[in-house]
């Protein structure tokens, strides 16, 4: 398989809330087997690019591709078919149910036999979340339950990730081991769609950068060159851009 | 919104005011008990519109304003006494029957509220040297107000409407004040609001009084206009029935009451024409308006009033996106 | 006036839709029959319902609309509870207003207006009281009661009638109406010890109750007034209703030409048997009918007063069902029965004679399975 | 970064401890916050910060020990009772009222400071803090959403509503679980400044206290006077930033190489 | 001591009805996160679908399989289409009066369309008495509680064992998350209501030759199963049968013991207990940690 195709490509893309219209004929690309990192300021619509792409906000106009097919209108089951697995921002978990349900409700289309035999596999990578595994969901802290989530979408073996924000309420350590499974999986393949406002470590392990405001494109770079570029650097990390952070975030 | 809001007010007010003169007993009798409602679903929109506390039992105050009424008149008590020591009561048990909101929520407050409604009426049906248990309390009369008799059903109409317009006044006044912001608060997230210093138990107690003072003037109202009660019209389905109407007309709008009875009070009398089917065709007329409108009748122009700021917050950020797109 | 109007003002919904709607159907069977034969007075009836939803409120509202509608006279509501309310409306637009409820005190108020359909509470509970105490000769009795102001006027009643009398009411045990689970009750009457049972309540309860009272093996006697032996509680309580004992007022198994016609019409019609409150709608209009025609012309006032000493017999009118006389108050006497349920059939073993002398017996189909009326 | 001394503390915890079943959730911890002081708390994921915030603000009841605020025992003062002693709070998952716009929701956040809850019936509509919920909304750069209701916002966006209603009410003593998470470095610097400047506003009298709960290295450094710490609901360390960033066992437990 | 043993007996007779027609509420409300109005209305309209085919010639058996499968249509797929995807996303408020307008609508369409009276309904079990220790109890009593039990266990385990189950109850927590794991939230949904109309279905099977079958038989079920859920647990099955069992045996010593008049304020006060001091209903889970 050629590691550099496109795996992921928005075309013009018109989506929003009702009739909130967040994205502005978005385009982009992201190549199989790399890590594309989403940036932009709090409300720039990063969030918006990956519900719209695992298919829980349909597109006014435009398209969706994923491997050069539409996926625009796909339902969540048959994205995940397709291998996309997405963890979004915030709490995501059943409260109620305990963390070992919780896990095998992630693996709820692969069955419960490849669920179980694949569960020890992923809780040996969060030992914190290891030691839970019979408390309810909603007795975890934040941080155990945000790696509980990114647990769970691991099990899929997923071609695509699609994560928003893993690095919300994790601890550094934790933060750095991610990352680098992030990045082991992508040499391994898989293609990665974060969103991260923890943008300097998330620049270190990416392949390409994204940045958004407004919900349009307004830059796209090798991560590399991003880190290295000084007035990036103060435009994205130095807080130096109010003008602008406060236009783009309508 | 504002403008819509006012339009309505308009309107009513002169179809209120103006109309009543050219109807006969039973409209009178139909519009004043409307208003009854009206009242008392106004304190119930309080309860569980703005403080979102879920109280099934709204319709035992209205019982209980109801038979304070009755019983100090067949004492022989002025009408005038009774009615704000019904509110009174009302006030005082509404904030008892606060007590288990602090505890629990949701379904949970719904069924303590329904528990209650039971426990008073069958206080209601089985006290019978108090309350005439099943018979009934019978021929209350109507006052008469600064000399001027309300005995006739025009008069009455306008003494309700009187009432309800005063009531409405006050209410606006409350909600426009911080009260209605930290109602607001309560209802949305009580969590934040105990921490940012609102005093949840308070005002979790104070919209349960609030609510229940103004279900109690509603029955004493209602009392000496169908001047009968007996303990059925408060029963657990009456309750439910003030329910449907708060939810009806828009749970948290002002005017949300004034349609919700409408529906509820109106609407069945309206539909008589389809003989014997015409409740059925008023339960299928509320299942259809909660999918038309889940949010209530007055969510209408809230709709509008939604789509187009989305559109123009759209723009905005279209425009945005391009200045950012020429550089 | 073109037509005679006439509003029917029933509970079609609610706790007493069941006996509403048998009131209407025999009210609307009534009007379709005499105006098929001319109407009264050459002018036809015409007849608008409407449903009190059980609730004295809307029944009193009701009734101002058929007021402000300008009817000759109102029928119904059948709920005690509502009548009492809404009979001041009629009252005061001077209309005739007859009425299911069997509560004593809707004609203790010196309404002029008003007009049973079926006996007061006050003219039936003493003559079960008389059963109970001379017949049955029971010494201790229990009261199982509805505990609604119909079952509750007649825990009243009876008690006063029984006063007197040597029988003593020993448990009085209050049931809800809608009740499912009857073995409190029947436990309570058991441990009263009492000699018999008195059951007041509606039918779907009256049957419960009579199964209960079997499975717990009762072997004493049970006695009802009116709903105990309806053809709707055998029909419910199967063989555990047999044995029951009641004072019926109305009640389609009496052997009578007049009632057996109207129960084979309201058959035909409606598809099923009529309770007692249907024949309390169907003979309530033909009782205005005999006042409209004995007055001679459509006055209110006129035909209100005629009513006050109304007598009909079925002679003229087998309409009426029954010879019956109106009093002063509104109140109706005429024959009663005493029955028992045997083999799961209603079975007349007694005719009360009616206590106004003006009213003559009722003269029994010669050949029938039912026993002869005993005098 | 100076160090208080020789003042009453403004906080003073003793030996907090709150167990879950087996699970220790907290395990006796101890530490002060002087006037003015920003205290900072770090510790790997459940290690019972949230924890310890929550029994100290009267959300969860500690199974043992004993807080003090400006020397008053108040152990078992509910969330009420401590916000009007001055106390304010984030919490760790979003807590904002939704249905509100974000101007009412600042507004509801300070509205009940002012005079009392009668006269609170009759007062204007914004209790007259309009105009400082203006500016905390420009500060926090939530202009162009001020009008929205709370529930619409972005993530971030509604991270930065929460913040700025802690700051409301003036509180002398504010408690921030992960006020960064999610919010954009920009931003992040902002708030840092924002911090510093009430920190050291002198309108409010006194100086106010932060104990503030956050992942993002850079940020508690920069901001923090003191850390505390915690590891398995235990005390491991409380210094300067230069000395937890010097402290072998911390590197090893939570920051990592 | 005898009477007392019959009448815990008979209670728990009567408290397995309510049971039954609990179930259903705790189902909808693990499965869905809805509570149902028209629960009774859904119990009282396959009882006449079973007397239609009866009259029709059909034996019992027959008639309730038929019963289910028209049930499963109606008050499962139809009112799932029809009432519940359009209203989900709103929350429990229009949910919980759309159905309250569901039950008016389904009561008075029977009244007017059908009949006003009550009829009999056959049962399931012979008219048959047992005496122990001069307690009467009747087969079907026994019957219904047995029937009452396995079914309560069977829903139970589904819920909780099944992987199915626990999806289902997955929709209800947090139905984004849900859809976002694959889930086939809308199939979750309709296997919900699809099993309350089975459970509908028995318990019109098992209640109504006691009841009866009239068009407003359901609002009194209905009341006392809503009792009998809360008290029990509203997140538990079991606890149906346990709240269920507690007010029917309640009932019955509070109208011997203490006041026929007053015997519903017993189970009220016996509520009001259990929410003071156990919120959550007697077998019910803790609600999630908010902070
Ligand atoms: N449910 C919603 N309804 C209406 N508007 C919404 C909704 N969710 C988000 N928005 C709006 O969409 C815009 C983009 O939101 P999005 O969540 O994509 O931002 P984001 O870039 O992910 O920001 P953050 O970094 O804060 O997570 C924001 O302006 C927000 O106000
Ligand atoms: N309600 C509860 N029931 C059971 N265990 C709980 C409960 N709340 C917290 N815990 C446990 O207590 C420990 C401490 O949790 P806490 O939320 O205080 O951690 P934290 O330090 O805030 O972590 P994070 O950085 O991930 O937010 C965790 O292991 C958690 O699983
Ligand atoms: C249904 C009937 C038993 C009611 C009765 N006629 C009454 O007086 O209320
Ligand atoms: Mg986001
Ligand atoms: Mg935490």
């Amino acid at each position: 398989m050629n590691t550099q195709d496109t795996c992921i490509e928005f075309k013009d893309v018109v989506a929003g809330y009702k009739d909130f219209m967040i994205l502005n004929n978005l385009s982009f690309k992201a190549k199989r087997g790399t890590i594309t990192l989403l940036l932009g300021p709090n409300g720039a619509g990063k969030s918006t690019v990956l519900k719209a792409l695992f298919g829980l906000l349909k597109p006014r106009q435009g398209d969706i591709l994923l491997d050069g097919v539409s996926v625009a209108g796909a339902t969540q089951k048959q994205l995940l078919a397709q291998g996309i697995a997405f963890v979004p921002q915030g709490r995501n978990l059943f409260g109620q149910l305990s963390v070992f349900e919780n896990l095998e409700l992630g693996g709820i289309t692969l069955g419960m036999k490849t669920t179980h035999e694949r569960i020890p596999e992923v809780l040996e990578f969060f030992p914190r979340v290891k030691e839970r595994m019979h408390s309810a969901a909603s007795a975890l802290s934040g941080g155990e339950q945000k790696q509980l989530e990114i647990g769970r979408a691991l099990l899929l073996r997923p071609k695509v990730i699609l994560i928003d924000e893993p690095s919300i309420g994790l601890s550094p350590m934790v933060v750095a081991d991610v990352f680098k499974l992030l990045r082991r999986l992508a040499d391994q393949g898989t293609t990665v769609l974060m969103v991260e406002q923890n943008v300097k470590s998330a620049l270190k392990i990416s392949d390409e950068a994204i940045a958004l405001e407004s919900g349009r494109l307004v830059l796209q770079k090798p991560a590399s060159e991003l880190l290295a570029d000084p007035n990036i650097e103060r435009l994205f990390l130095g807080g130096a851009h109010q003008s602008n952070a406060q236009a783009s975030t309508v | 919104m504002k403008k819509f809001t006012l339009f309505l007010i308009a309107t009513c007010a002169v179809l209120l005011l103006a109309a009543p003169p050219f109807l006969k007993n039973y409209g009178l009798y139909l519009l004043s008990y409307w208003l009854v409602f009206v009242i008392a679903t106004m304190g119930l929109n309080l309860t569980v519109g703005y403080a979102g506390q879920k109280s099934l039992g709204h319709a035992a105050f209205f019982g209980i304003g109801a038979y304070t009424v009755a019983i100090m008149m067949k004492a022989g008590i002025s009408f005038w006494v009774g009615l704000p020591t019904a509110a009174l009561i009302c006030f005082f048990v509404g904030i008892a029957l606060g007590f288990p909101a602090l505890r629990v929520q949701t379904i949970y407050l719904a069924f303590a509220t329904l528990g209650f409604n039971t426990a008073v009426w069958l206080v209601m049906r089985n006290e019978e040297w108090l309350t005439g248990g099943t018979f009934g309390i019978n021929g209350i009369a109507r006052p008469s107000l600064a000399g001027f008799s309300l005995e006739g059903n025009l008069a009455y109409y306008y003494f309700v409407l009187g009432t309800a317009v005063l009531l409405a006044a006050l209410q606006w006044g409350l909600l426009r004040s911080p009260w209605g912001k930290a109602f607001t608060a309560l209802r949305d997230n009580p969590i934040r609001a105990e921490s940012l210093g609102i005093n949840t138990r308070s005002y979790t107690l104070l919209s349960f009084a609030l609510g229940a003072v103004y279900a109690g003037v509603a029955g004493a109202l209602f009392a000496s206009l169908v001047q009968f009660i007996e303990p059925a019209p408060f029963t657990v389905g009456a309750s439910i029935m003030m329910y449907l109407m708060v939810v009806v007309g828009g749970p948290g709008y002002f005017l949300g009451p004034l349609l919700g009875s409408a529906v509820g009070v109106i609407l069945p009398e309206w539909l008589r024409f389809a003989q014997a089917w015409y409740l059925f065709v008023f339960g299928a007329a509320v299942v259809l308006l909660m999918i038309w409108l889940p949010d209530g009748l007055l969510s209408i122009p809230d709709r509008i009033k939604a789509k187009r700021q989305a559109r123009e917050a759209s723009a905005a950020r279209a425009a945005a996106a391009n200045t950012l797109g020429a550089k | 006036q073109e037509v005679i109007k006439i509003a029917n003002i029933v509970e079609l919904s609610g706790g007493g839709a069941t006996a509403g709607t048998n009131f209407k159907n025999g009210v609307e069977l009534a009007v379709k029959e005499i105006n098929a034969a001319g109407g009264i007075l050459g002018k036809k009836i015409q007849t608008t319902t409407s449903d009190t939803q059980s609730n004295p409120g809307v029944a009193k509202g009701l009734t101002q609309k058929a007021v402000d509608d300008d009817v000759f006279a109102i029928f119904g509501p059948v709920f005690s509870g509502s009548i009492m309310v809404s009979m001041a409306e009629s009252r005061k637009a001077e209309i005739p207003n007859f009425t299911g409820g069997e509560a004593a005190s809707i004609t203790m108020q010196g309404n002029p207006y008003v007009f049973r359909t079926s006996f007061t509470q006050a003219t039936a509970m003493p003559k079960v009281a008389r059963y109970i105490s001379d017949q049955a000769k029971l010494k201790t009795l229990a009261i199982v009661f509805v505990n609604n102001d119909f079952g509750k006027g007649g825990l009243d009643m009876i008690k006063k009638a029984l006063d007197k009398s040597s029988t003593k009411v020993v448990a009085e045990i209050s049931t809800d109406s809608g009740q499912v689970d009857f073995s409190a009750a029947v436990l309570k009457a058991k441990q009263s010890g009492a000699d018999g049972v008195f059951v007041y309540s509606n039918e779907e309860e009256s049957a419960r109750l009579l199964r209960e009272l079997r499975k717990q093996g009762w072997n004493k006697p049970i006695i009802g007034e009116t709903t105990l032996t309806g053809q709707k509680v055998i029909d419910l309580a199967g063989e555990a209703a047999n044995g029951a004992v009641a004072h019926v007022g109305l009640t389609v198994d009496a052997p009578l030409p007049a009632i057996r016609a109207f129960r084979a019409k309201f058959e035909r019609d409606y598809k099923y048997v009529s309770d007692h409150n249907g024949m309390k709608g169907y003979s309530g209009i033909y009782a205005l009918k005999a006042a409209i025609e004995k007055v001679g012309k459509l006055d209110r006032k006129a035909v209100a007063n005629a009513l006050h000493s109304l007598v009909v017999t079925t002679d003229k009118e087998p309409g009426i069902l029954m010879n019956v006389a109106f009093d002063q108050n509104g109140d109706l006497d005429r024959e009663s029965f005493l029955v028992e349920v045997k083999d799961g059939q209603q079975v007349v073993v007694a005719t009360l004679p009616p206590l106004n002398p003006l009213v003559t017996a009722n003269k029994p189909i010669a050949a029938g399975k039912s026993a002869p009326a005993k005098k | 970064m100076s160090h208080p001394t020789e003042q009453q503390p403004v906080l003073k915890v003793s030996n907090i401890k709150k167990a879950y079943g087996a699970i220790q959730a907290v395990g006796g911890v101890s530490f002060e916050v002087m006037p003015g002081e920003i205290f900072g708390v770090i510790g790997p994921n459940g290690s019972g910060k949230t924890t310890l915030f929550n029994s100290m603000l009267g959300q969860i009841t500690p199974d043992a020990g004993q807080i003090e605020l400006n020397g008053k025992d108040v152990t078992h003062a509910g969330p009420l009772e401590l916000n009007r002693l001055g106390v304010g709070r984030t919490f760790q998952t979003l807590q904002v009222f939704g249905k509100m716009t974000v101007r009412d929701n600042l507004i509801v956040a300070a509205q009940e400071h002012q005079g009392s809850m009668l006269s609170r019936m009759f007062a204007p509509s914004d209790s007259g803090l309009g105009a400082k919920a203006d500016a905390l909304i420009d500060q926090f750069r939530i202009r162009h959403v001020a009008d929205k209701k709370a529930g619409e916002l972005s993530y971030g966006q509604q991270k930065l509503v929460d913040i700025a209603m802690a700051f409301m009410s003036e509180p002398d003593l504010v408690l921030l679980d992960e006020p960064c998470a999610g919010v954009n470095p920009s931003l992040v610097g902002g708030i840092s400044t924002l911090l510093k400047e009430l920190n050291r506003n002198p309108k409010f009298g006194k100086q106010s206290s932060f104990v503030v709960i956050e992942h993002n290295m850079d940020f508690v450094m920069d901001l923090c006077h003191r850390i505390m710490v915690m590891v398995e609901g235990q005390v491991l360390a409380i210094g300067t930033p230069e000395e937890i960033r010097g402290n072998k066992q911390v590197l090893d437990a939570y920051l990592g190489s | 001591m005898t009477d007392f043993l019959q009448l815990l007996f008979s209670g728990m007779a009567t408290g397995a009805i309510y049971a039954l027609a609990a179930l259903g509420f705790t189902l909808l409300w693990q499965a869905s996160g809805t509570i149902n109005f028209a629960q009774g209305e859904f119990v009282m309209l396959p009882a006449f679908m079973m007397l239609g085919f009866l009259s029709m010639g059909a034996p019992l058996a027959v008639s309730f399989v038929l019963t289910v499968v028209l049930a499963v249509f109606l008050l499962g797929w139809v009112f799932k289409r029809g009432l519940v995807d359009p209203l989900f996303k709103y929350g429990m408020m229009p949910i919980v009066v759309a159905t309250i307008g569901l039950s008016i609508a389904m009561r008075n369409g029977l009244r007017a369309g059908y009949s006003a009276e009550a009829h009999p309904f056959p049962s399931l079990f012979a008219d048959k008495l047992f005496n122990i220790a001069s307690v009467t109890i009747t087969l079907a009593d026994v019957g219904t509680f047995a029937l009452a039990l396995v079914l309560v266990f069977a829903t139970q385990a589904f819920m909780t064992k099944t992987v199915t189950g626990r999806a289902m109850q997955a929709v209800a927590q947090n139905t984004e998350s849900a859809s976002v794991l694959g889930i086939n939230v809308p199939r979750m949904i309709f296997y919900a209501f699809a099993i309350n109309a089975v459970l509908a279905v028995a318990a019109a099977l098992l209640v109504t030759p006691t009841y009866l079958a009239k068009f407003d038989m359901g609002e009194s079920l209905g009341n006392k199963a809503f009792f009998a859920a809360i008290i029990g647990g509203f997140n538990n099955s079991r606890g149906a049968l346990l709240g269920g069992l507690i007010v029917g045996v309640a009932e019955n010593l509070a109208a011997a013991y203490i006041s026929p008049a007053y015997k519903d304020a017993v189970a009220l006060v016996i509520f009001m207990v259990v929410i003071l001091f156990k919120p959550q209903g007697l077998l019910g889970k803790k609600e999630e940690r908010k902070v």
